[in-house]
């Protein structure tokens, strides 16, 4: 079977879909001759020209708004922000602008427009080359957001998302381009936005994850199960909207919750992850968030960085508090209750 | 322009004035949360929308281009739902308040709160048009407070470097809100900053409709023609305050503004440019069309709640 | 006693602090002549002059970064954005450099700026003129974010911050402005940054709220006390870093949870309160959160805006439901846990 | 320049090149992570530097502007320390990479990752000089693909609307990483942008250290004496890849960048202003110094995880 790493299963999505579809065109620094500093676009613009493959001044605002243009007027733009910790001069565009269009028309315009960029740390860039940013994006309804974490949802996630009617952003750990290889389905196929993934089977505990932090937690579930723990792993796969069936059909099924994060604790993602559990109440005993901690950055010293980000052993140490815990709750006679999907959607108000 | 490009822009300043009074007058009223007055803009808006080509060219307009939304094709009873924030409004859908325009069919882009956010949008536009090679032009107009935003400068910058076909037009009245031009920029106007770019400028009178079209009509050739963008620094005067919630007597002297408006009215000076009789017959046309809009868009109903989550999402 | 409204008690917090301290310099859009749109500056521009009270160009990543640079030099800027609405293009000054000067120098350097803004709905304001953006800078570590609610408090935490070495966003509902009158105390006097206050003793269940929805919540409260059920309203205050001391505590009481905002559900701040008090282990049955659905913004039409805010009856209907939920969980023979503070911590990585 | 000031200058020029050569060899040896060239850009920062009044003016550097800090009086050991990135680092303490400078003893403001946001803080910084009325000038260096970003627009356009203390210098090598010129700015060089804001602008060949101070010292003169910004194009050949993660054969033709940097290393230029064996002998010295920066900060401990969150608030 053909085996890729993510950053060849990029490329690979982006150039068969530039192929397919004439609509889709590429915007971003570097994106041209260089092909990207990760190089994602490495060779499309040898194949299809500087019409389609545009290398933009480094002001990622225009670059964010082209792309929200270029949608309106019925093109595929596929715009990158090179690195993630850059993207905040493009919210007003993505969150604003991108996320409402649809909604403040009433569908007369829509805003199929496609950003990439690459996140994460592991990589000494840092502060400011290894920012998690998916907590700003996942509160802006309209927008969606996935984070792949395998070549081959890198593949599927991609063209799905440059499939989709509506402005996606998709998340690239960049420690995962490298680093992880594995089999992609050759030629034309999607994996689904809105679906999370299990990754392992377990019935001790269950770990929501997603980019490089999906293959710490596998590695820490493989240690614990050497020791008789048996985890079961998801990878969130999209992260707005969230996949709240998978989620919640997992935690019923194993009581506890462990979230693992590159991204700072507080207002993370694992928040969100955590309260639709507790709202659910689906848990046996309280949640576990595995995360940066609440610093301004990630420190570029290699023992420094080391020691902030989340990795195997502190998801397995994590995840041997977490099943060590008594049970605080009873379920009565009935055993557990079974998850009623109405419960968290009654709390909002319409 | 011709003689009836210019009962068309006439009867577009006309009906922009009888709409821009009526709302003013309702907002005041209470009848309706808030007025965007276009007075004084209106010849700017009518120079580049004549000179469009209707149905094929582009707009991202100015808040204040109800002039130009007239001439290219938006029914002011459409005008007056977009102003009392109807769901049966085609700009808004009762979600955004008065003036964020917008219409597919018109292709006016759809206006947004933050200015001017919409002016990367028409160059992505205007970037579909060189792509698709179609041969239309997108015209993207903005306030003289919205140019000092870096919004304008990566936009500008980015259509200079790819000759996109688009013009960008600044509705200089020398006023963001309440703040004077001397706060907002040290120039007297901006069309220097056209060099900057490496794009051609031209400064002219915003409040005189057929010297607006003229320079309109060139920068559009130009850019359809393969020439790249223009910048028109289009001097103007904001009649009124920022909109119905502002009093401008706090920052500003209304004897002044009174006296450029009695001497520069875009609209009187249009009446130059047409027949008399013409004009009055088309005055009591505009009035009683902005009448029968105002009263038959007020009386349309209010939004289903059930309704609201409609369109997050495809 | 002296009774003001909110923008009355923020426009002296300001004018008191100028006098006080001429290295405080306000700047924003329209703050001068005009007095700012919510008149928060009125009087200051005859007061102090043209030099401390600058009237910006519409241009907000300029009035952050200007901010910034001023706090460097060892100024007191206190930077207004006229709508919360148009912060985007300011986030990268403010996430990605005040929240971080300090850590990334080793406090070589500082950032002591101020920046205000006007958020909430109620106002018929539309999508650009409502939003909560709370969410987005609570996950800033370096930055701190506060939201008064009652004139006393807006006069007092806007002081603090001004005193603060630290940037602090000042989060100000504009519905409060004119709405909310209270007792404000004459002179000089800091609300602590980091506290939260019990706006209202009850046992039954816990709200946690801030800016109107704090009103709303106590309008429910009161209705609901005359049916026999008991609320207690805490007023956040500070949204980051949050007063976990204050919060759990009353949750240790009640152990109910219903957390009210404005903002949109997914990833609002409620998440992170919810996670909080499951981590914390202190429910008894699982929270609730009153919300904006998840929809891209706040419409303008009356009937549409009303429909989607929050307020007292939707509140007291969450908080009827809240109440008469069955315990799911049992204490044992002990009672109910006391907060172990140690808990929630424990969960980060260092 | 004085004989003084250009002993001074070439002393900081060869030591950055030295300092320069290092780095590279280092990082391409994995001995650190990232190295960040400076060399075809000193004489830029040498210029300026020199001109300006040390531990009263003010510096928001560029990333490439080694040879500027030099001046104002960085020890090598502590851009050694930056360079490995250890924590005891007095400009970003083992927390950014190399080229984030910083330091307030030394009137640098701290550099941050995206480019480039200390233009703005510059210009609050020259506020703040005009505030306190301290006379000190503030010069704001940033590269011609920075100068693309609305950033510098917002910068520019304040600066010169209140005529603050401060000189914005572009460092217009012609290249944005792999980006080259007429893929950033349509035009050939930044310096129209200047009357754009209604402030002077001066072209200067930034390899050429005289007619660069010429040029900073007329700007940070004017500044001074209540004149309002400058803006300055100062070009250059960047002779080096981006960064040591970098392969610049990729986009550009590497000879062509060798015979520039033949016929305009603004180090060798320099040599032409300062006696022979002066200059012989400070680049003998200014090597030994490069060397014992090297191996002293290699040799320093790393980061201790217990102060990582340190520094998060006051
Ligand atoms: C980004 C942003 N900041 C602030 C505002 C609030 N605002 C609305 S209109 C306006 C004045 C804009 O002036 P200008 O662009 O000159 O247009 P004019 O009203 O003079 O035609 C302001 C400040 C806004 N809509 N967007
Ligand atoms: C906002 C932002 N976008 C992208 C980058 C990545 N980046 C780092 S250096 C660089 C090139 C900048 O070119 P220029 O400003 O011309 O400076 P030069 O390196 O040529 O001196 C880029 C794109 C960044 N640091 N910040
Ligand atoms: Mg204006
Ligand atoms: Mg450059």
């Amino acid at each position: 079977m053909r085996e890729l790493t993510v950053i060849e299963a990029v490329r690979e999505a982006l150039g068969d879909e530039m192929a397919r579809d004439e609509r889709v065109i590429v915007l971003g620094e570097d994106v041209g001759k260089l092909g990207g500093v990760f190089r994602a676009t490495e060779g499309l613009y040898d194949r299809f020209g500087a019409r389609r493959v545009i290398d933009m001044p480094m002001a990622e605002t225009v670059i964010a708004g082209v792309a929200v243009g270029l949608a309106m007027r019925g093109l595929r733009p596929v715009a990158e922000i090179q690195f993630a910790d850059f993207i905040h001069a493009a919210m007003d565009h993505l969150v604003g602008e991108a996320a409402k269009i649809r909604w403040r028309t009433g569908g007369d315009w829509s805003c199929p427009m496609v950003l990439r960029t690459a996140y994460g740390g592991g990589f000494r860039g840092g502060p400011y080359h290894s920012q998690s940013v998916e907590a700003f994006y996942a509160h802006a309804p309209g927008l969606k957001v996935v984070a792949p974490s395998t070549p081959a949802d890198a593949k599927g996630l991609l063209i799905a998302a440059m499939r989709d009617p509506d402005p996606v952003l998709v998340l690239e750990h960049k420690r995962t381009y490298r680093a992880i290889r594995g089999h992609v389905p050759e030629g034309d196929y999607v994996v689904p936005i809105g679906r999370a993934a299990i990754a392992r089977e377990g019935s001790d505990a269950t770990v929501l994850a997603y980019g490089m932090m999906l293959h710490e937690s596998l590695a820490a579930a493989e240690t614990l199960a050497g020791e008789g723990i048996d985890v079961e792993v998801v990878d969130l796969r999209t992260l707005a909207p969230l996949d709240r069936e998978t989620i919640l059909a997992s935690l019923t099924k194993t009581r506890r919750l462990c979230v693992v994060h590159e991204d700072t604790i507080t207002m993370g993602l694992g928040a969100e992850l955590c309260a639709l559990a507790a709202e659910a109440d689906v848990l046996d005993v309280p949640p576990v968030r595995v995360a940066m901690p609440d610093i301004p950055g990630i420190p570029v010293d290699d023992v420094l960085e080391d020691a902030v980000l989340p990795n195997r052993a502190t998801i397995r140490d994590a995840l041997l508090r977490l099943v060590a815990r008594e049970r605080s709750r009873s379920h009565g006679a009935a055993g557990p209750r079974a998850y009623d999907p109405a419960i968290p959607q009654a709390s909002s108000i319409v | 322009m011709t003689a009836s490009e210019r009962e068309r822009a006439y009867r577009a300043l006309s009906l922009a004035r009888a709409l821009d009074d009526r709302m003013w007058r309702l907002a005041r009223a209470g009848r309706a949360h808030f007025a965007v007055p276009c007075s004084g803009h209106e010849a700017i808006g009518v120079g580049y929308a004549v000179a469009m080509r209707a149905g094929v060219d582009w707009l991202a307009p100015h808040y204040r281009d109800l002039a130009a939304l007239l001439v290219l094709g938006m029914p002011p009873r459409d005008v007056m739902l977009c102003f009392f924030s109807r769901p049966s409004d085609p700009n808004a859908r009762g979600r955004q308040p008065y003036a964020h325009f917008g219409s597919r069919a018109l292709h006016v882009l759809s206006q947004q709160g933050p200015q001017p956010n919409h002016c990367s949008h028409g160059v992505g536009c205007a970037w579909g048009s060189q792509l698709l090679d179609d041969g239309s032009v997108t015209v993207i107009a903005f306030g003289d407070g919205g140019a000092q935003k870096g919004e304008v400068h990566e936009s500008m910058n980015v259509a200079a470097i790819h000759k996109l076909p688009c013009v960008f037009v600044v509705h200089r009245n020398g006023w963001t809100q309440s703040v004077a031009r001397e706060d907002q920029y040290a120039t007297e106007t901006l069309v220097a900053r056209a060099a900057g770019y490496g794009m051609p400028g031209i400064a002219v009178d915003g409040m005189d409709v057929e010297a607006m079209h003229v320079a309109a009509s060139e920068a559009i050739e130009r850019a359809r023609a393969g020439g790249g963008p223009t910048l028109i620094d289009a001097a103007c005067v904001r009649f009124m305050p920022n909109t119905s919630n502002d009093d401008d007597s706090r920052y500003r002297d209304r004897a002044e503004v009174d006296a450029l408006r009695a001497s520069g009215d875009p609209l009187l000076r249009a009446r130059a440019l047409v027949d008399a009789h013409f004009a009055a017959a088309v005055d009591v046309e505009t009035a009683a069309l902005a009448d029968d809009a105002a009263e038959w868009a007020e009386a349309q109903p209010l939004g289903n709640p059930a309704t609201v989550a409609d369109h997050t999402y495809a």
